[in-house]
């Protein structure tokens, strides 16, 4: 049996268009504009959910995506809001969390048994005994959640865009749409946005039989649309409302962060629902949900049906009920008297209208699947009491509410707006708002049409004055005439299955128990009922839960305040908010060359590294352990561009180093390099690196990949403080550095500069600039992975060259690339200590036994005064190398495991390896200091336990240990 | 379904007493004022009572209770630190929560699902071995698992993360849990209001009463109380009382931010945290997936949300879960975390007499609740800090002896 | 040199040649190579046609070729001056140096300058090796880039969250921001008469940046422009 | 995203800057007790209000001082340290 009722003017279905689909197995069709809930209620059916707690059969409540009784899955995506989401052709759709189908759900025992699960009861039982816990937890587990996820939904990828406003507008309803207007027209760029299909607001559908406004909100969007600085968006929520006017607009699309200069918030107001027994069967719904169906969708909401009112506004809905051939049974009005020009007019068609009195409670038809009637009687307002000694019934098939409204001021709240009680409307409204943030119309507590045009113009003046320009400012309007909202729209009935919380299944008594229990403030009150919690936020039922628990405590209303209102508006999904998620890397010029040779990567700091250079089939160790062979016997190549690589130019270059490391620099010869330690204040190691003197007044800096960018950072902080004559370059991305050590290097790098290579001319820790295969370079001479080590640094983009020319000479050499593994062993076969990775983030150089690379007896460096203190104090802990047994061949330790003395770990093993070339494994350990001597033992832990014995030898294990 | 819900069917008025009595004035004097009405606090006033057998004692919260971090965290229990020091503390708090529903008799929904903490670096491998060599030491279940047994713990789980950081290996903690946050609190209160303690609400700490070096008293919105004794528990203001006694701390406030999802059928069983994504993520028993990151970037003393936190979180959500594209996030929320230099806490006696620190707790306040509250309480009971805290008081700093909890800093919460 | 037959090893290392930043993005099938500056750069890709379209739509060119020349400190501005170049007048503005050399004023002491086709400025002012007090010479290596076509503002409404649109980026602004998430550079030029966005960033970021860039100009109907449809 | 005024490129979401920390003035390290010292390296002025804070602007390098209120995050002025005349407190700090 159909309700589809004949085309309503202004209407936002395509007839033309037949669309085909299937909801639990039913074949039935729609028209194109039909979202998924009005093409089934169009289509007679009524249970269209189930709730989440008690599995209870729900159908439309708001119509308007305030509540979730209808959430569907079409198979690929879950939790779909049916009362939105436009049904499409061939969707096969069926209800979320119920077992079988929705009209015969499996779970709807649990609504039975209810009275075993009273508010919190899951704190109250299943943990005693302990042991049977488990079990009851696994059963609560699969009774949780919603809708089932799908593990192979797509990776979606969506639009994020950052766009620029003077004004935004949010809500584009009468008043919205006046003010995005004006704005407009004083020359400001506007964009004003709904999150419904399309604009107009109430105007839309609050027409009280009379289709008068259909022209007046054609007449608004025409002038809107003439404006060519408005952009206006619809089927877009506002999503939250962020610092300094930053707020999310959300789309199918994706999402555009909008900065605006001023925003309007005339977001409207939700209709809230009054409580009665059974308010949540199908065919109860709010009045604007009545009204949407029938003018959005052609849909009639009841054949029979009666309307509860305690405002106006029902009478209104009552008049577009008639209007869409409903027959009216009666108007139940809970306050002792309606308005008069409404009341004749219901009379005058037939109307019977009942004031001072409530629904008791309605009448589930047989089925539970719809209403067959509502119990009626005389309420008392005053004092909240259903007076049921002659209660009588109205037979009907369906029941519109129309109890009061609550402001969607979410936004306001987020942006920090202080908002008031107003006992004249019975709503919170804004009394102070933030700097650039304004309200008009029913969220700013102004209800009639006329009155939230002019509030439109006055949101809208006062945001282009708040901008600067000229604008007549007016007074804010107050409502008049009745009282829009109830003050307690709730009627008692000791059966109760009166519902607050309909994303929760929460019944008045849940709320008087829990205060019983003395969670009687309203955000204890929130935990624990878990009122407001639900994927709608509260946005039926927290108006109400307030003023129950005002009741309760016998308060104002403003005494018990709201709770914390947070983003999102919407349950906003995380494909959108993750949008494209950037990744940014840097390569060197060299990482083709790296990749076609097989390079395995590592990711140090932004930077990709080629690691090390595995043969086809060749293990990680057997590929480190020849390249290191390699740098051993002939020659290695490794690109060491990721290096940091700063500048200092000027005359108080050297005066700048010896405040900010722990060295002496002004004494460094022109051509000679020096060791750099950075420590912070409180003497901790943060990184090191090499200085090379170019010229009286400049410096080359090289520091470790990892830290170079903090460290360059931490260097223009101080400069700022000291004001020294010099300038600072951070030329990390335009040098590269090729690094070619090994017995050959030397021979390899002479047939391709003129340089003199040889150790008197040009020894260990010098830097020289010569042209290298005719590039200018930058030559310094280290002994970080060999005492034969030359490092090249050229422009980056010349690199390659270099590179390739190095290469092409260097083949009958034996010249091999080498990666950064690779390096590690080399340097620690060389016995150097790395920052990071033999230090943590509280070693202090005496601990790595660093005492050389400091110069205390200087005036000042970072750190001094700190270390002055940790002289004096005990040292805890030392690192020492170490080797094993030689030929060991028990389970291998590894970095991180522990050096174990009896019951109690006194070190830690930073770093250990194979030595192929040395034909021993060697390392570095955290010891306590009476074990640091020479030749002195002790025991690693490995993985497995088993306990292996280290002794303590000097550096360079190179020279010690070979053959030893 | 157990009997003991029965009653609630049976009988017409609700059965169930209030958890706590609705104190309005304070008394003129109280042997110890605790002054933070969170898990922390309240778990000192019930276990002063319980262990000790100190019952004159006030609560004082300037909100509700448990309104704090308590409330706001994502309910994570774990002991899987770095320091030994670190793992004792933690472990022994594990071992309480194992048995706290029953000894509150309030189901906390303590259910251990076991912790992996993704490593996506050979570093960061480095960093869980020297945590699982720790761990294992000192008796807690802690091992590095390689991803084929992530997997199958996590079958959902892309370990290459979209390409973008391929996982090499995790940190299993067996014991690792997650508990209902508000339960703790209220359990804790429900206790130490039965065995005599005071709770007020709404009451604010306006200042506090130094006489040459001693404690002598509280003022309050609610009027004047002596005492020789106060406990601050108020993680998040720290801070702001330990200016009212003039005592200098290394802490200072960040956000820590979180988010939930909307309601789905359970799917993840583990809690995962990625340290490189910044990401850690459980399901909670109403079937949400509760998310959080890293802490704010700047000092802010606010519970704001930001939208660059949620962009960042559920990018990397999507890396690991590419899946989740559709699912919906329903609420974001923050807390203010007391952040110190070396990530561990600050408890136990300071330069005043009488006044005592329950602070510095960072991200991991909720997992320390109950052995915090027996420690403090048995702080303030012989007025000397037991060894298991000794680590964590407040003169490490001016003796240059922090904790060595900050090596796993990447990997917190 | 010693003992080194340049030709026996097939590799002549006297002739230098770079390579563009951003190459390793390019796809080599599609790539038309030449070199320009000394610089291996993509000319061309799907052909003439493709790329004067997406030109209007959404172009995205590599000009990372381009001679660059940086300098910093108190006495910078001076010393350009001294060596005949128009320097703007005003922190993060730039001009054009006769209609040959793009001058950028960056922050109040640092100017990086960029000749445009058939500019020579930077090869002279680099080939000025002596030092000076505060003048110091920044060493350059970005990767550049010509945006354009109707649709730039909606690419770069994705990367960039400041307004970079006409009535916010002033026509001789130079901004120091972040595009997709590092640090670049960013003004609008008129080149041949139309109207584009230029970019840089550090050269080592060029191939990620090459990569977003692409990825959203194609998604906006937009794509590759060979360097060919600049030269003129 | 808060926006926060860098003093030489203008107004700009907060993820192109980083925190710097309050800007603290050292004690004479010559003078200064080793307690006093210690105190000055770990402790910190953590309590809510108007705050002299490091920034730095990535993009373009820049510290600079801003003057925050940590309690409601609203800047009042941005300028550059050596912009510090203007400011007794910092001068000392030279």
């Amino acid at each position: 049996m159909t309700l589809r009722i004949a085309k309503q003017t202004g209407e936002w279905l395509n007839r033309d268009k037949k669309i085909h689909f299937e909801f639990e197995g039913q074949a039935l069709t729609a028209f194109k504009g039909d979202t998924i809930t009005s093409a089934l209620w169009a289509a007679g059916l009524t249970v269209l959910g189930r709730s989440f707690k008690y599995h209870r059969a729900r159908g439309i409540l708001s119509l308007a995506n305030h509540d979730v009784n209808i959430l569907v899955t079409d198979g690929i995506d879950t939790n779909m809001r049916a009362d939105v989401v436009e049904v499409t052709e061939g969707m096969k759709l069926s209800a979320v969390n119920t077992s079988g189908s929705v009209k015969k759900d499996k779970n709807s025992y649990i609504d039975s048994i209810s009275p075993l699960l009273p508010v919190g009861f899951y704190y109250k039982a299943f943990h005693t005994p302990r042991r049977l816990f488990p079990f009851w937890e696994n059963i609560i587990r699969k009774a949780a959640g919603l809708g089932i996820v799908n593990f192979n939904y797509p990776r979606i990828l969506k639009r994020k865009q950052h766009t620029h406003c003077d004004v935004l507008v949010i809500g584009a309803g009468p008043s919205g749409l006046t003010a995005a207007y004006l704005a407009a027209q004083a020359g400001l760029t506007v964009t004003i946005v709904d999150e419904n299909k399309q604009a107009g607001g109430s105007l839309g559908y609050d027409r009280a039989g009379d289709a008068a406004s259909v022209a007046q909100l054609q007449d608004l969007l025409n002038k809107v649309t003439s404006q060519d600085n408005i952009t206006l968006l619809t089927a877009s929520y506002a999503a939250g409302y962020y610092p300094d006017h930053l707020i999310p607009i959300v789309s199918a699309q994706g999402i555009s962060k909008v900065r605006a200069r001023a925003v309007i918030v005339a977001s409207g107001a939700f209709e809230q629902p009054p409580v009665f027994r059974y308010n949540d069967l199908p065919a109860v719904m709010l009045g604007s949900a009545a009204q949407r169906l029938i003018y959005r969708y052609g849909v009639k909401p009841f054949n029979h049906g009666l309307v509860l009112t305690a405002n106006d506004y029902g009478y209104r809905v009552a008049l577009d009920l008639l209007q869409a051939g409903t027959k009216v049974v009666a108007v139940v009005d809970m306050r002792k008297a309606g308005d008069a020009a409404y009341t004749a007019k219901l009379i005058e068609h037939g109307v019977k209208i009942y004031t001072g009195h409530c629904v008791y409670e309605a009448l589930a038809s047989s089925d539970k699947s719809s209403v067959k009637g509502a119990v009626i009687c005389a309420y008392d307002d005053k004092n909240n009491l259903a007076l049921t000694s002659n209660k009588f019934t109205l037979a009907c098939d369906g029941i519109a509410m129309s109890a009061g409204w609550t402001g969607a001021s979410a936004l306001l709240y987020q942006a920090g707006t202080g908002m008031q009680f107003n006992y004249q409307i019975e709503q919170f409204i804004p009394s102070r708002l933030p700097d650039g943030m304004f309200a008009a119309g029913k969220v700013n507590g102004v209800f009639n049409l006329e009155q939230r045009l002019q509030d439109g113009v006055r949101a809208a003046n006062a945001a282009i004055g708040y901008l600067g320009l000229k604008a007549v400012q007016t007074e804010a309007i107050t409502h008049t005439g009745s009282s829009p909202s109830h003050p307690y729209p709730m009627v008692p009935h000791e059966k109760g299955k009166n519902f607050v919380d309909f994303d929760e299944d929460i019944q008045i008594k849940d709320f008087v128990n829990a205060a019983k229990e003395g969670f009687d403030n309203i955000e204890l009150m929130k935990r624990f009922t878990t009122v407001g919690m639900g994927p709608s936020q509260g946005k039926h039922s927290n108006m109400n839960a307030i003023r129950i628990l005002a009741k309760i405590r016998n308060l104002p209303v403003e005494k018990i305040g709201t709770t914390t209102s947070r983003p999102f508006f919407h349950p906003t999904p995380i494909g959108h908010l993750a949008g494209r998620g950037f990744h940014a890397h840097r390569l060197t010029s060299l990482h083709d060359w790296h990749h076609t040779h097989g390079a395995v990567f590592t990711d140090i700091g932004a930077w990709k590294r080629a690691a090390y250079y595995p043969a086809p089939g060749q293990a990680k160790q057997d590929a480190i352990q020849a390249e290191a062979m390699a740098v051993r016997h002939s020659a290695g190549i490794i690109d060491s561009s990721s290096f940091g690589k700063i500048e200092l130019h000027g005359p108080d270059a050297a005066e700048f180093l010896e405040r900010f490391f722990t060295g002496v620099y002004k004494t460094q010869k022109v051509g000679a390099c020096r060791y750099l330690m950075l420590l912070d204040e409180s003497g901790v190691v943060v990184d090191d690196g090499i200085a090379s003197r170019l010229a009286e007044d400049l410096f080359y800096l090289s520091i470790g990949t990892s830290n170079a960018a903090a460290v360059y950072r931490e260097m223009q902080r101080y400069q700022q403080m000291w004001q020294l004559n010099l300038g600072l370059v951070n030329v990390t991305g335009a040098f590269g550095a090729i690094g070619i050590a090994g017995p050959a290097a030397r021979i390899i790098l002479a047939t391709l500069t003129d340089l003199d290579l040889s150790d008197e001319a040009f020894p260990i820790s010098c830097v020289r600039e010569a042209k290298v295969a005719g590039v200018a370079a930058r030559v310094i001479r280290l002994s970080f992975v060999s005492d034969k080590t030359y490092e090249l640094h050229v422009p980056m983009s010349q690199v390659p060259h270099v590179w390739h020319a190095l290469m092409t000479v260097g083949e009958k050499h034996g010249l091999r690339p080498f990666g950064s593994d690779t390096q590690r062993l080399l340097r620690l076969e060389m016995g150097h200590a790395m920052p990071g990775v033999d230090t943590d983030g509280l070693t202090n150089p005496f601990e790595i036994a660093a005492d050389w690379a400091i110069k205390m007896n200087k005036a000042y460096f970072i750190g001094q005064r700190s270390l002055a203190i940790l002289a004096k104090r005990p040292l805890r802990k030392q690192l020492v190398p170490f080797v094993l047994a030689q030929n060991f061949a028990g389970e291998m330790p590894m970095d991180c495991n522990l050096v174990i003395e009896g019951q109690d770990i006194i070190g830690r093993v930073t770093s250990i390896s194979y030595s192929q070339f040395i034909g021993r494994c060697i390392g570095f350990a955290y010891v306590t200091p009476d074990k640091t001597a020479l030749g002195s033992t002790f025991s690693i832990r490995t993985d497995n336990g088993s306990l292996v014995t280290a002794t303590v030898v000097a550096t360079p294990f190179l020279n010690n240990q070979k053959d030893a | 379904m157990p009997l003991r819900l029965l009653k609630y069917a049976l009988s017409k008025e609700h059965p169930a007493p209030r958890f706590f009595k609705a104190h309005e004035t304070p008394k003129k004097s109280y042997d110890v004022v605790i002054i933070g009405g969170g898990g922390h606090g309240l778990a000192a006033a019930y276990y002063l009572a319980k262990d000790h057998g100190i019952t004159n004692v006030a609560v004082l919260e300037k909100g509700y209770i448990g309104g704090g971090n308590t409330g706001r965290n994502t309910t994570i229990v774990r002991s899987n630190y770095l320091t030994p020091e670190g793992v004792n503390f933690y472990d022994a708090s594990v071992k309480i929560y194992e048995g706290l529903s029953e000894e509150l008799d309030l189901n906390l929904f303590y259910s251990t699902r076991g912790h992996f903490t993704l490593a996506h670096t050979e570093s960061a491998i480095r960093t869980m071995r020297w945590r699982a060599e720790v761990n294992k030491h000192v008796g807690v279940e802690s091992r590095v698992v390689g991803p084929d047994e992530i997997a199958k713990a996590c079958p959902q789980l892309d370990l290459s993360c979209s390409g973008q950081a391929p996982i090499l290996g995790a940190l299993f903690h067996a014991p690792g849990s997650v508990a209902r946050h508000d339960g703790v609190a209220w359990g804790y209160a429900r206790g130490a209001d039965r065995l005599g303690a005071e709770i007020f609400q709404n009451t604010e700490v306006l200042s506090i009463d130094v006489k040459n070096g001693k404690v002598c008293g509280v003022k309050t919105n609610k009027g004047y109380i002596e005492t020789k004794q106060v406990l601050s528990a108020v993680a998040g203001f720290t801070p702001r009382i330990t200016e009212m006694v003039g005592l200098e701390t290394p802490i200072v406030i960040h956000p820590l931010q979180a988010c939930v999802t909307e309601p789905m059928k359970p799917w993840l069983d583990s809690i995962l945290v990625s340290g490189s994504l910044h990401v850690y993520v459980s399901q909670s028993s109403r079937g949400e997936l509760v998310m959080g990151s890293s802490l704010d970037p700047y000092e802010v003393h606010s519970t704001r949300s930001t939208l660059d936190f949620v962009e960042g979180l559920t990018s990397h959500m999507l890396d690991m879960f590419p899946f989740l594209s559709n699912v919906k996030v329903v609420r974001q929320w923050a807390g203010m975390a007391d952040m110190t230099p070396d990530f561990a806490p600050i408890m136990g006696k300071t330069p005043i007499e009488g006044f005592y620190l329950d602070a510095g707790w960072g991200t991991w306040g909720f997992k320390a609740t109950p052995i915090s509250g027996k420690t403090m309480a048995q702080t303030i009971a012989n007025d000397s800090a037991p060894d298991l805290i000794h680590s964590f008081r407040l003169s490490r700093f001016e003796d240059y002896e922090l904790t060595g909890e900050k090596g796993a800093a990447s990997v917190g919460h | 040199m010693q003992g080194f037959d340049v030709n026996k090893q097939g590799f002549d290392v006297n002739k230098i040649v770079q390579v563009s930043p951003t190459a390793h993005a390019q796809s080599a099938e599609i790539t038309q190579w030449q070199i320009v500056n000394d610089m291996k750069i993509a000319v061309g890709f799907e052909g003439a046609d493709i790329e004067k379209y997406r030109k209007k739509v959404l172009g995205v060119t590599d000009v990372s070729c381009l001679a660059r020349y940086g300098v910093k400190g108190p006495q910078a501005a001076q010393w350009l001056a001294d060596h005949e170049i128009a320097i703007p007048a005003n922190s993060n503005s730039w001009t054009m140096c006769d209609q040959k050399t793009l001058v950028m004023r960056l922050g109040s002491s640092e100017f990086l300058l960029e000749d445009q086709w058939g500019g020579g400025a930077c090869k002279q002012l680099a080939a000025d090796s002596s030092r000076q007090a505060n003048v110091y010479k920044v060493a350059r290596a970005d990767a550049a880039f010509i945006l354009s076509g109707s649709a730039v503002l909606n690419l770069l409404s994705e990367l960039c969250a400041i307004d970079l649109s006409e009535q916010s980026l002033s026509s001789k602004e130079v901004v120091m921001t972040q595009v997709a998430g590092i640090s670049a550079t960013v003004l609008r030029q008129t080149i041949a008469g139309e109207p584009v966005y230029r970019l840089w960033c550090d050269g080592t970021y060029g191939a990620y940046m090459w990569q977003v860039l692409l990825d959203i100009a194609v998604e906006l109907g937009g794509g590759a422009v060979g360097l060919a449809q600049y030269q003129n | 995203m808060k926006l926060l005024n860098c003093p030489i490129n203008g107004t700009r979401p907060l993820s192109e800057f980083i925190f710097g920390g309050e800007y603290r003035v050292a004690p004479d390290q010559d003078s200064c007790s080793d307690a006093q010292w210690a105190a000055y390296v770990h402790n910190r002025n953590g309590s809510p209000g108007d705050k002299k804070e490091w920034w730095y602007h990535s993009p373009s390098g820049t510290w600079f001082i801003a003057e925050r209120n940590t309690l409601t995050d609203k800047v009042s002025r941005t300028y550059l340290l050596s912009n510090a005349n203007l400011n007794p407190a910092l001068e000392s700090a030279q």
